[in-house]
């Protein structure tokens, strides 16, 4: 019963943060706000509604079963986002105006797509 | 339950469909992948639409006791989702490579053979 | 459209990569032989499996996943088939239709009751042979992107 | 990282000899394991360094969480009101995790911690680029990121 | 051992020696081995499998020792063992014809698992008796037939292959979705068994629906009138070797559907469907004719004979009288011979005279006269000229037509054998009768290889003999018909006695 | 069942269902490639999430395997077209 | 018998090494084969004459009651021997005038494959025995026309020769047909005992559709064209088929089924018109053409013309003229057409206006040419006048259009005369002329044939009790059904025939005085046979051939787009045609019983696919593919379909991963439709959606049986010694299906894999490719932990 009402908590908590992912995927301003969102709430929705589902069945196979959702996700999220975010900044994707630095500017080879550590280190290079 | 379904098999056969008929050879990728969903959800509709008892054995038993879920529609559904998968592969292989010699995504220019 | 010669170089991914791809692999032959008895089996572990290799193709470069996989593809769906077709055949020699499935049972002192069958052998093939199909398309097209 | 696997193989057999082959099994076999381990292989330098490193990836796993929740609240409060307060930008954050693995989770863990998205190592390791939520003070920012890293390398080390 | 596994052989020996010859990809001789010895295998399997259904009756083998209608069972009527014997004979001279003709690269890419693959999904699809088995064995043979369209990659190839393959896909989605509403309707996948279930269902006409949806399906297989565009697109492209398998087989798989399934399962109404097909029959005739009449490239004009013929085994089945099911087996048996051996005729005439065209072709009746003899024979024979197995062929088609009074279709099919004849005549002036012409196209392999005339040989014999032993073949269709008219014989042998 | 427990997996299905309307609407609006991978992987995430609860729903665990094989490949996909797009094809359509 | 006939087409086989053999002798040598075969059948004239009948059968196809049965009649008997006798001849003849021809061997082929056909032909008693061997006369007659085939001329001749009489060939063939289910027997010596068959309901289609074959193959007008042009035939060949044997196998069937199909209105009016109308054009024409061989054929048309009002007029008389007309035909005409082969052979000469005054250069010749030339005039004492008495006899005595056909017998009689006298006189008397040739007397081989022939016209004409007794009466007594007692005499006195005979004689001569005027007079010709019947044929072909282009063109267009939307019509058609078909048609429809997430998913998909199609962008299609394919996951979870929604995600995924491997390859989305054709494709699309809509409404739930499921989840456990029962119907119960799916991949993958490397020319996978990436991965291996050494010798420096 108490485990029960636990997990009505947690599932209800997951769809709030799913709600909120997919908010921030609907209103944020560009990519990478977008993508704030998603890794993570994304990954603690899935996280907490599987919480609440070891919580609901209390039996070890599922349990495992739903820590294994979890690391899956928590593994495989952040990749995600590393390799669409670096996509989406390599082909230019624009940034919202009202963002306020971007020391990665300028620091990708457009050709090695190598991505340098300063400016002077690409300067070097290139002169190099 | 089975009229949703029923109204979501035809939205797909005829977006399949719409897309097979476009000039734009690629679109056909599109058309096919729906195709093929369209198919599948049909056989498992009309099969008959159980909610939440896989055909499944619980451990330490013998037989399902209770209502389950059409298993063999399943298993049929399931080799033709694999076969539509190995279909479609070959078509956007294909459709790549035709694009590639024929030199045209447009369906009409390439009419060499009849 | 001519693509660069380059592989994605992501130290992230390629580090992500390589610590999912055991899991990936583990995986799939969980999903193998579990299969029977929980949802799983051979066409649904050799896709993770083929997707395991996959995810090495798009996170490294073509040659590692080639050289992982050390046998080409092609021989391995060879392999598969031959597998999955032999395992028909036993039946035949206690005079069974074929394709009649042979069940033994194995005790082994570690691994205990072990359920040895021809449909394992088969879904054994059917790994193999999806793992080989879905390679082949996926490593030629990946061939073919440098040419 | 041997020592690691010795007292998995330690859960294991806990669960074998047991017959008690599930989480549940496995679970207290692992602590029984690694209470055998500390106890019995004191003076083995690895299990010293080991001894420590279950409780700090114990505190490091509830620190996470604890991270992770708060991220998405922020989020949740800037997705859910109406005006954006965020103040994005990327900054370079220099590196001290040296190997691979460091790197990686480190990104990870920063990806999925408040306000922090990391976007990619510059290819000679020394840089990680992080797109930030609230860009008031890049020292803070940079603070805090490095706090991360040492709990991490503590873990990983 | 039991004889029952005989039924199997057919589908296995192919499915193996196809695994194996994968295994072994690049080594050419033991391709070519794997593909001589393993057909002539297959094709005393075959032989082995007709005698013993000829003998015994209806063989039926439970694949996995499952009871029908669980399992899936394979069945050899008389039929389906005419048809496996006849893709056995075609496969064995395929690959007889293949060993000499099939350049390594293709050899190496595939060329031998293909045709083996190709043949143990056609023998799969004349062998199962089950539906959802057999849409599984009309993809292995679809696929293996769209990787044999374009060994080689021509623009011609990719081109046709879409087509091809688009339109055949359309098809294969029809019959999944008909084998969805089936199992929808009685919840059973073998086709004794669903022919029992549908008998009982209350409304017949919402069967025909279903029927009509399996009869597109397999139409656009069988590529008949207006269904039929994949065929002349794409049949000429490919290899001969290929060409000639799939115009002896792969319509044919479509027309066996349509044969199986409308004499067993839908059966109730045949006002509607028998008269669909009737009129699908009569304008595949026609059209196809047609087609070949306004052709000048020698495959081409075969393509679209192909059609036209598929129209005279639909005739079979759409009158739907113990004769007219002869007339369409036997039909079917003819033409796939006499198909095949000119498709690879057509191949030899390229060898031989450089070119597919009629304008560049001539001289050949001097030049190669035992070359005009393998035209000639299965040449006449596709017209129907007596005593040819085309003759026979037609005759009792027009006279099963004749005793039910369908003037018209006998009509019709009388016209479209004049026309047929009209150009094989074309054929034959252009290509053998008229003088070389200026400039000789180069002439690329002007080998003559006494395997090639061999295999094109045996089929140009076989068309000969089928005439004059005519009344053997008539036997085995008479079986096979009245096995069809009486599809309780079948129900029974699948499902055992007592199941109606 | 709970009818707490009850109640609140009507909720959470009905949240679920409308965030995943939101997500499909980025994945529809795009403008760029990116934009939509983030919202397809999104999606697949309230998938797992949609199944987790329809688990509990239906007190069948085995559905849990759907999410396990989901979590663990879905990223593919994300991966797959951060590839396509490094490859530096350059459409209207990034 | 079997042998008798079996024999010619086995010589056949052998023919090309007997000529090798036989060298300049080959004609005589094969010539012994028809001289056997004649003598055996002369053997058979002592019991035939006496009315007997002799039957062979040999069993072929019982199936569907043909057997190679033989019937040796009078009929028969008449045609056999015509046939071996004039055969022996032409063997003998052509061996000679074809001699040093490259293609003499492939003639002799054949020629006696010809020889079989037509004997079996005339001798079948079986109706489809008899019709294969009519085919068979067809086929070598072709293969004879077009013996010249480098000539386009031959080529075309040769090919409307065969379109026509195989048009009748087929129309006979279903005549035949009705006739053996009319008769109940295939059997001609069955259906002609069982009495007269005019009665039957089906007598009409069976009389038009045998007598379309009997006139297209005996060349009656208007099929008449094809005749002269198969004069494109060697000249042996000529004399053989078209004057005394194949045109006359019309007239031999039309003779053979009198007693069965003759006596009723439709027949006499029929054949008599035609024959009538035959009769007169081919004469006209003959005296309008200068040509030799074109004379004889158009003469040969017009006494086939005779032959069929004869046999349509089917009284006694008449039935004894027309075989005794037949006889006298094939004596005389096989000798003109020799004797015009000598003339081309031996002056180089092919037009009458190109010869003259030959008399003297080749006085044998002409003597034979008088001879034969006054029994085509009708002259005393020769057999020709014999015949043409009776047939003047048999048209005075017709029930219909006495007068009519009295008349148009006299106009021809007195073409024929004329002709007979342009083929008696004009080459051998008046002016010589250069010939291209030195004119000479023939080789006794080319000249024997003729001769016999024409003293057999004498012979016959001087005694015509010989042939009479010795066949004619039988074959009459065949034609007519009941046994003919006429007698066959020189001299019927001085009657009205006889009148009729010297006038026509006297005016024929008049007209062969002012032939070059007639010629000029009847040029209105030319432009009439511009609407004559072989103009219509070409037409007709031409029609055919623009119609097929026309159509193919139509149809097969190109266009993969309207063959599928032909193919979806048809689908709509006949599908929604059956559905209409169904009385109550009960769609159980409901909303009762959705729940939020299903109905949120089905929205989301239906979304996801009217966005994929709409949407500009191939990725954006793509990555709402990938949504698309998780809902349907979620869709299957729902239903509890476990292996199928892990099967879909992993699938989904694949497949995107495939579409990104090939995507910057593939071309962009274009919009390359019109508004309206988009409009008409939205439409047949969206037809489709509903027809499967309803399909899906109308199924759903009108199972009334239990339907196999049950079993699997029952036996699963206890047979299977599995728990989830789809994958033990996957592995175990339906191991087949799985396995061909497993094909299927591999089949892809060979078909992928082929596809790209041919194109590349990349090799395949062979053992030194395997060796050599062993050989690259130790090396790496090698590099590699040379590497880690300097990297450690470094660190520790
Ligand atoms: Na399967
Ligand atoms: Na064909």
């Amino acid at each position: 019963m108490i485990t029960d009402t636990l997990a009505a908590l947690f599932i209800i908590g997951g769809s709030f943060f799913m709600l909120v992912a997919s908010l921030g995927v609907f209103r944020m301003p560009d990519l990478l706000t977008r993508m704030h969102a998603t890794t993570k709430s994304g990954v603690l929705g899935a996280g907490l509604i599987m919480c609440g589902v070891m919580l609901f069945f209390i039996d070890s196979g599922v349990t495992l079963k739903a820590l294994a959702v979890m690391a899956f996700t928590t593994l495989t999220s952040p990749i995600a986002a590393h390799a669409i975010g670096r996509a989406g900044y390599f082909i230019g994707v624009p940034l919202w105006e009202k963002t306020v630095k971007d020391e990665l500017h300028g620091r990708y080879d457009e050709e090695t797509h190598v991505l340098h550590s300063s400016d002077d280190q690409k300067e070097n290079e290139d002169r190099g | 339950m089975t009229t949703l379904m029923a109204i979501l098999i035809g939205t797909f056969y005829a977006a399949a469909i719409y897309m097979m008929l476009r000039r734009s050879v690629v679109k056909l990728v599109i058309g096919l992948i729906l195709l093929s969903n369209a198919a599948n959800l049909l056989i498992f509709t009309v099969a008959g639409l159980e909610r939440g008892t896989p055909p499944l054995i619980p451990k330490g038993q013998d037989v399902i006791v209770g209502a389950a879920a059409d298993p063999l529609a399943q298993a049929v559904i399931l080799t033709s989702i694999v076969i539509g998968f190995g279909v479609l592969a070959f078509a956007v292989v294909l459709i790549h490579r035709a694009c590639e010699v024929v030199q045209t995504d447009d369906m009409n220019e390439m009419k060499g053979t009849d | 459209m001519k693509p660069r010669r380059f592989n994605m170089r992501s130290l992230i991914l390629n580090t992500g990569s390589s610590l999912l791809l055991p899991l990936l692999v583990l995986f799939s032959l969980f999903l193998l032989f579990r299969g029977h008895d929980e949802p799983g089996g051979g066409f649904i572990g050799g896709l993770v499996a083929a997707a395991a290799v996959a995810l090495k193709l798009f996170a490294e470069d073509y040659k590692a996943a080639r050289d992982m996989l050390r046998v080409h593809p092609l021989q391995l769906v060879g392999i598969g088939l031959v597998l999955a077709a032999l395992a028909a055949l036993p039946a035949l020699f206690f005079g069974q239709s074929f394709f009649t499935a042979q069940w033994w049972s194995v005790d082994l002192p570690i691994f205990g009751h072990l359920k040895l069958s021809t449909p394992l052998l088969f879904d054994i093939g059917v790994f193999l042979g999806v793992i080989g199909a879905v390679l082949t398309v996926v490593f030629t097209l990946a061939e073919a992107e440098h040419s | 990282m041997n020592v690691l696997l010795s007292n998995l193989v330690l859960a294991l057999i806990w669960a074998a000899l047991t017959d008690t082959m599930n989480a549940g099994g496995l679970v207290i076999g692992f602590l029984i394991g690694y209470l055998v381990l500390v106890l019995v292989f004191r003076q083995h330098p690895d299990v010293r360094q080991y001894r420590l490193r279950v409780p700090r990836m114990f505190s490091f796993v509830v620190f996470f969480t604890k991270e992770l929740i708060l991220a998405n609240l922020k989020v949740a409060y800037d997705v859910l009101t109406p005006i954006h307060l965020m103040k994005p930008g990327v900054i370079a954050m220099p590196l001290r995790a040296e190997s691979d693995l460091e790197i990686t989770m480190l990104a990870n863990a920063i990806s999925l911690t408040p306000g922090s998205l990391s976007l990619d190592v510059s290819s000679d390791r020394k840089v990680l680029y992080v797109h930030i939520m609230y860009l008031h003070n890049k020292e803070d920012v940079l603070n805090e990121l490095k706090r991360m890293e040492t709990k991490i390398l503590r873990v990983m080390r | 051992m039991d004889l029952e596994v005989l039924v199997a052989l057919p589908i296995i020996i192919p499915l193996l020696l196809g695994a194996i010859s994968l295994t072994v990809l690049s080594n050419h001789n033991a391709q070519r081995w794997i593909g001589a010895v393993g057909t002539a295998l297959l094709l005393f399997s075959a032989t082995a499998l007709l005698l013993q259904t000829k003998e015994h009756g209806i063989q039926v083998l439970e694949v996995g020792s499952w009871p029908a209608p669980f399992g899936i069972v394979l069945v050899s009527d008389m039929l389906g063992a005419i048809m496996v014997m006849l893709a056995s004979t075609l496969g064995f001279i395929t690959a007889l014809y293949s060993l000499k003709t099939i350049r390594k690269r293709f050899e190496r890419f595939g060329y031998y698992p293909l045709l083996h693959l190709l043949l143990a999904g056609v023998n799969g699809a004349f062998l199962t008796g089950d539906i959802f088995n057999l849409y599984v064995w009309f993809e292995v043979l679809l696929v293996a037939s769209f990787a044999l369209l374009i060994l080689g990659g021509e623009r011609a190839q990719m081109e046709g292959a879409i087509k091809y393959v688009t339109l055949n896909l359309l098809s294969s989605a029809l019959f999944l979705t008909a084998i969805g509403l089936t199992y929808g309707l009685v919840g059973t996948l073998n086709m004794a068994d669903i022919a029992v279930k549908l008998g009982s269902v209350d409304d017949q006409k919402m069967v025909t629906v279903i029927g009509s949806l399996f009869l597109i399906a397999f139409a656009i297989k069988a590529a008949a009138f207006p269904l039929f565009f994949w065929l002349p697109a794409s049949y000429h492209t490919p290899q001969v070797a290929v060409s000639a398998i799939f115009a002896g087989l792969l319509t044919k798989v479509g027309v066996y559907a349509l044969y199986r399934v409308f004499t067993l399962i839908f059966t109730a109404d045949t006002g509607f469907t028998h008269e669909v097909l009737l009129w699908m029959a009569v304008f595949t005739m026609l059209t196809g004719v047609l087609g070949a009449a306004a052709q000048f490239e020698i495959r081409r004009i075969l393509s679209f004979h192909s059609i036209s013929q598929i129209g005279y085994m639909m005739l079979g089945l759409a009158l739907f009288t113990p004769l007219a099911l002869i007339g369409g087996i036997f039909y079917i048996v003819h033409h796939s011979i006499v198909k095949s051996s000119l498709f690879l005729t057509s191949g030899l005439i390229y060898r031989l005279g450089g070119s597919f065209e009629l304008k560049k072709l001539g001289g050949l009746y001097r030049k190669h006269p035992g070359l005009a003899i393998l035209f000639f024979i299965p040449a006449l024979s596709l017209a129907g000229v007596p005593p040819l197995s085309g003759f026979f062929a037609k005759f009792i088609l027009i006279k099963a037509g004749a005793e039910v009074d369908s003037w018209w279709a006998i009509g019709i099919a009388l016209l479209v054998g004049l026309l047929t004849l009209y150009s094989m005549i074309k054929i034959w002036n252009e290509a053998f009768w008229k003088a070389t012409p200026e400039p000789t196209p180069p002439v690329p392999a002007p080998t003559r290889n006494v395997l090639i005339y061999f295999s094109i040989g045996i089929l140009a014999f076989i068309t000969v003999a089928l005439g004059i032993f005519a009344q053997s073949m008539y036997e085995i269709a008479e079986i096979a018909a009245s096995q069809l008219l009486n599809p309780a014989a079948y129900i029974e042998a699948v499902l055992g006695r007592g199941s109606q | 069942m709970n009818p707490v427990l009850d109640y609140a997996l009507l909720l959470c299905f009905a949240i679920l269902s409308v965030s995943v309307f939101l997500a499909l609407w980025r994945l529809f609006k795009g403008p760029t490639l990116p934009d939509r991978v983030v919202a397809l992987e999104l999606i697949a995430s309230m998938t797992v999430g949609f199944i987790g609860l329809y688990a509990i729903r239906t007190g069948r665990d085995a559905f849990i395997d759907v999410a396990m094989v989901l979590a663990l490949t879905a990223f593919l996909a994300a991966i797959g077209f951060a590839r396509y797009l490094e490859k530096g094809s350059h459409r209207d359509d990034h | 018998m079997l042998i008798a006939v079996l024999s010619c087409f086995i010589l056949a086989c052998f023919a090309p090494w007997v000529h090798r053999l036989g060298g300049r002798q080959s004609g005589w040598l094969l010539s012994l084969l028809p001289a056997a075969l004649f003598v055996y059948f002369a053997s058979l004239l002592p019991e035939v004459s006496q009315g007997g009948q002799l039957q062979f059968a040999y069993p072929w196809f019982p199936g569907l009651q043909i057997q190679l049965s033989f019937l040796i009649d009078g009929l028969s008997l008449l045609f056999a021997l015509l046939i071996t006798g004039i055969g022996f001849f032409i063997l003998v003849y052509g061996g000679r005038y074809l001699e040093g021809h490259q293609s003499l061997g492939r003639f002799y082929i054949f020629l006696l494959g010809f020889m079989g056909s037509m004997l079996g032909l005339v001798l079948s008693d079986n109706l489809i025995s008899l019709f294969v061997f009519w085919e068979l006369t067809t086929i070598t007659s072709f293969m004879l026309i077009g013996f010249n085939h480098e000539q386009e001329d031959a080529r075309k001749k040769a090919h409307q020769g065969l379109m026509v009489t195989v048009l009748g060939g087929l129309a006979l063939m279903t005549g035949l047909i009705l006739l053996g289910l009319a008769a109940g027997s295939f059997e001609l010596s069955t259906i002609l005992a069982s009495g007269t068959l005019t009665e039957h309901s089906l007598y009409l289609p069976m009389l038009l559709l045998i007598l379309l074959g009997t006139f297209t193959k005996s060349a009656q007008t208007p099929f008449h064209f094809w005749l002269p042009n198969a004069m494109a035939a060697p000249t042996p060949v000529s004399a053989y088929l078209h004057s005394a044997t194949m045109v006359k196998a019309g007239v031999y069937l039309m003779a053979r089924l009198h007693p069965s199909l003759g006596g009723s209105e439709a027949w006499l009016l029929i054949l008599t018109l035609f024959g009538a109308v035959t009769m007169v054009t081919g004469i006209f024409l003959a005296s309008r053409a200068t040509g030799i061989k074109r004379v004889l054929a158009y003469s040969t048309v017009m006494a086939l013309g005779t032959l069929t009002m004869l046999l349509g007029l089917g009284t006694e008389k008449a039935a004894l003229a027309a075989v005794t007309f037949l006889l006298a035909h094939a004596l005389y005409k096989g000798a003109l057409f020799m004797i015009a082969g000598i003339l081309d052979h031996s002056a180089g000469v092919k037009d009458f206006r190109d010869v003259g005054g030959l008399r003297s250069s080749m006085p044998a010749t002409t003597a034979v040419a008088i001879l034969a030339s006054l029994s085509l005039a009708g002259i005393i004492p020769l057999f020709g006048f014999v015949g043409k008495e009776l047939l003047l006899e048999a048209v005075l005595s017709a029930s219909i259009w006495q007068i009519g056909l009295t008349v148009a017998t006299l106009v021809a009689n007195i073409m024929v005369v004329l002709v007979a006298a342009i083929m008696a006189l004009t080459p051998w008397f008046g002016k010589t002329v250069e010939t291209p040739k030195k004119p000479h007397d023939p080789n006794v081989a080319l000249l024997i044939g003729p001769a016999l022939l024409a003293v057999l016209g004498l012979l016959f004409g001087l005694v015509p009790a010989l042939a009479a007794d010795g066949i004619l009466t039988a074959a009459a007594s065949a034609v007519y059904g009941q046994p003919v007692t006429l007698g066959l005499s020189l001299w019927h006195g001085i009657n009205l025939p006889l009148m009729l005979t010297i006038s026509s004689l006297i005016l024929g001569l008049i007209m062969f005085r002012f032939w070059a005027g007639w010629r000029h007079m009847t040029r209105f010709m030319q432009t009439a046979e511009k609407f004559g019947p072989e103009v219509i044929y070409e037409r007709l072909m031409l029609g055919m051939t623009s119609f097929a282009s026309w159509q193919t063109k139509t149809l097969q267009n190109g266009y993969l787009r309207n063959y599928l939307i032909t193919t979806l019509g048809t689908v709509i058609i006949i599908v929604g045609w059956a559905l209409l078909r169904v009385q109550h048609l009960e769609l159980h429809i409901s909303f009762d019983d959705i729940k939020i997430h299903e109905f949120a998913i089905v929205a989301l998909l239906i979304l996801s696919a009217i966005i994929a199609v709409v949407v500009r962008s191939f990725l954006a299609a793509v990555a709402m593919l990938g949504a698309l394919g998780f809902g349907v996951a979620l869709l299957y979870v729902f239903f509890s379909a476990v292996d199928v929604g892990i099967t879909q995600v992993l699938v989904e995924t694949i497949t995107v991963l495939l579409l990104v491997l090939v995507l910057y390859r593939l071309p962009e989305f274009r919009s390359l439709s019109s508004t309206a054709n988009r409009i008409r494709d939205a439409i047949i699309a969206g037809a489709t959606g509903l027809l499967m809509t309803v399909l899906v409404l109308a199924i759903t739930g009108a199972r009334q049986l239990e339907g196999i499921s049950e079993y699997f989840l029952q036996n699963s456990g206890p047979l299977g010694h599995g728990r989830n029962v789809v994958n033990v119907i996957l592995v175990d119960f339906r191991a087949l299906d799985t396995l061909g799916e497993l094909f299927v991949l591999a089949l892809v993958a060979i078909g992928v894999y082929a596809m790209i490397h041919l194109r590349t020319g990349a090799l395949p996978v062979t053992n030194s490719d395997r060796r050599a990436a062993f050989n690259f991965r130790r090396a790496q291996k090698e590099k590699s932990k040379a590497e880690q050494q300097t990297k450690e010798t470094g660190e520790s420096s």
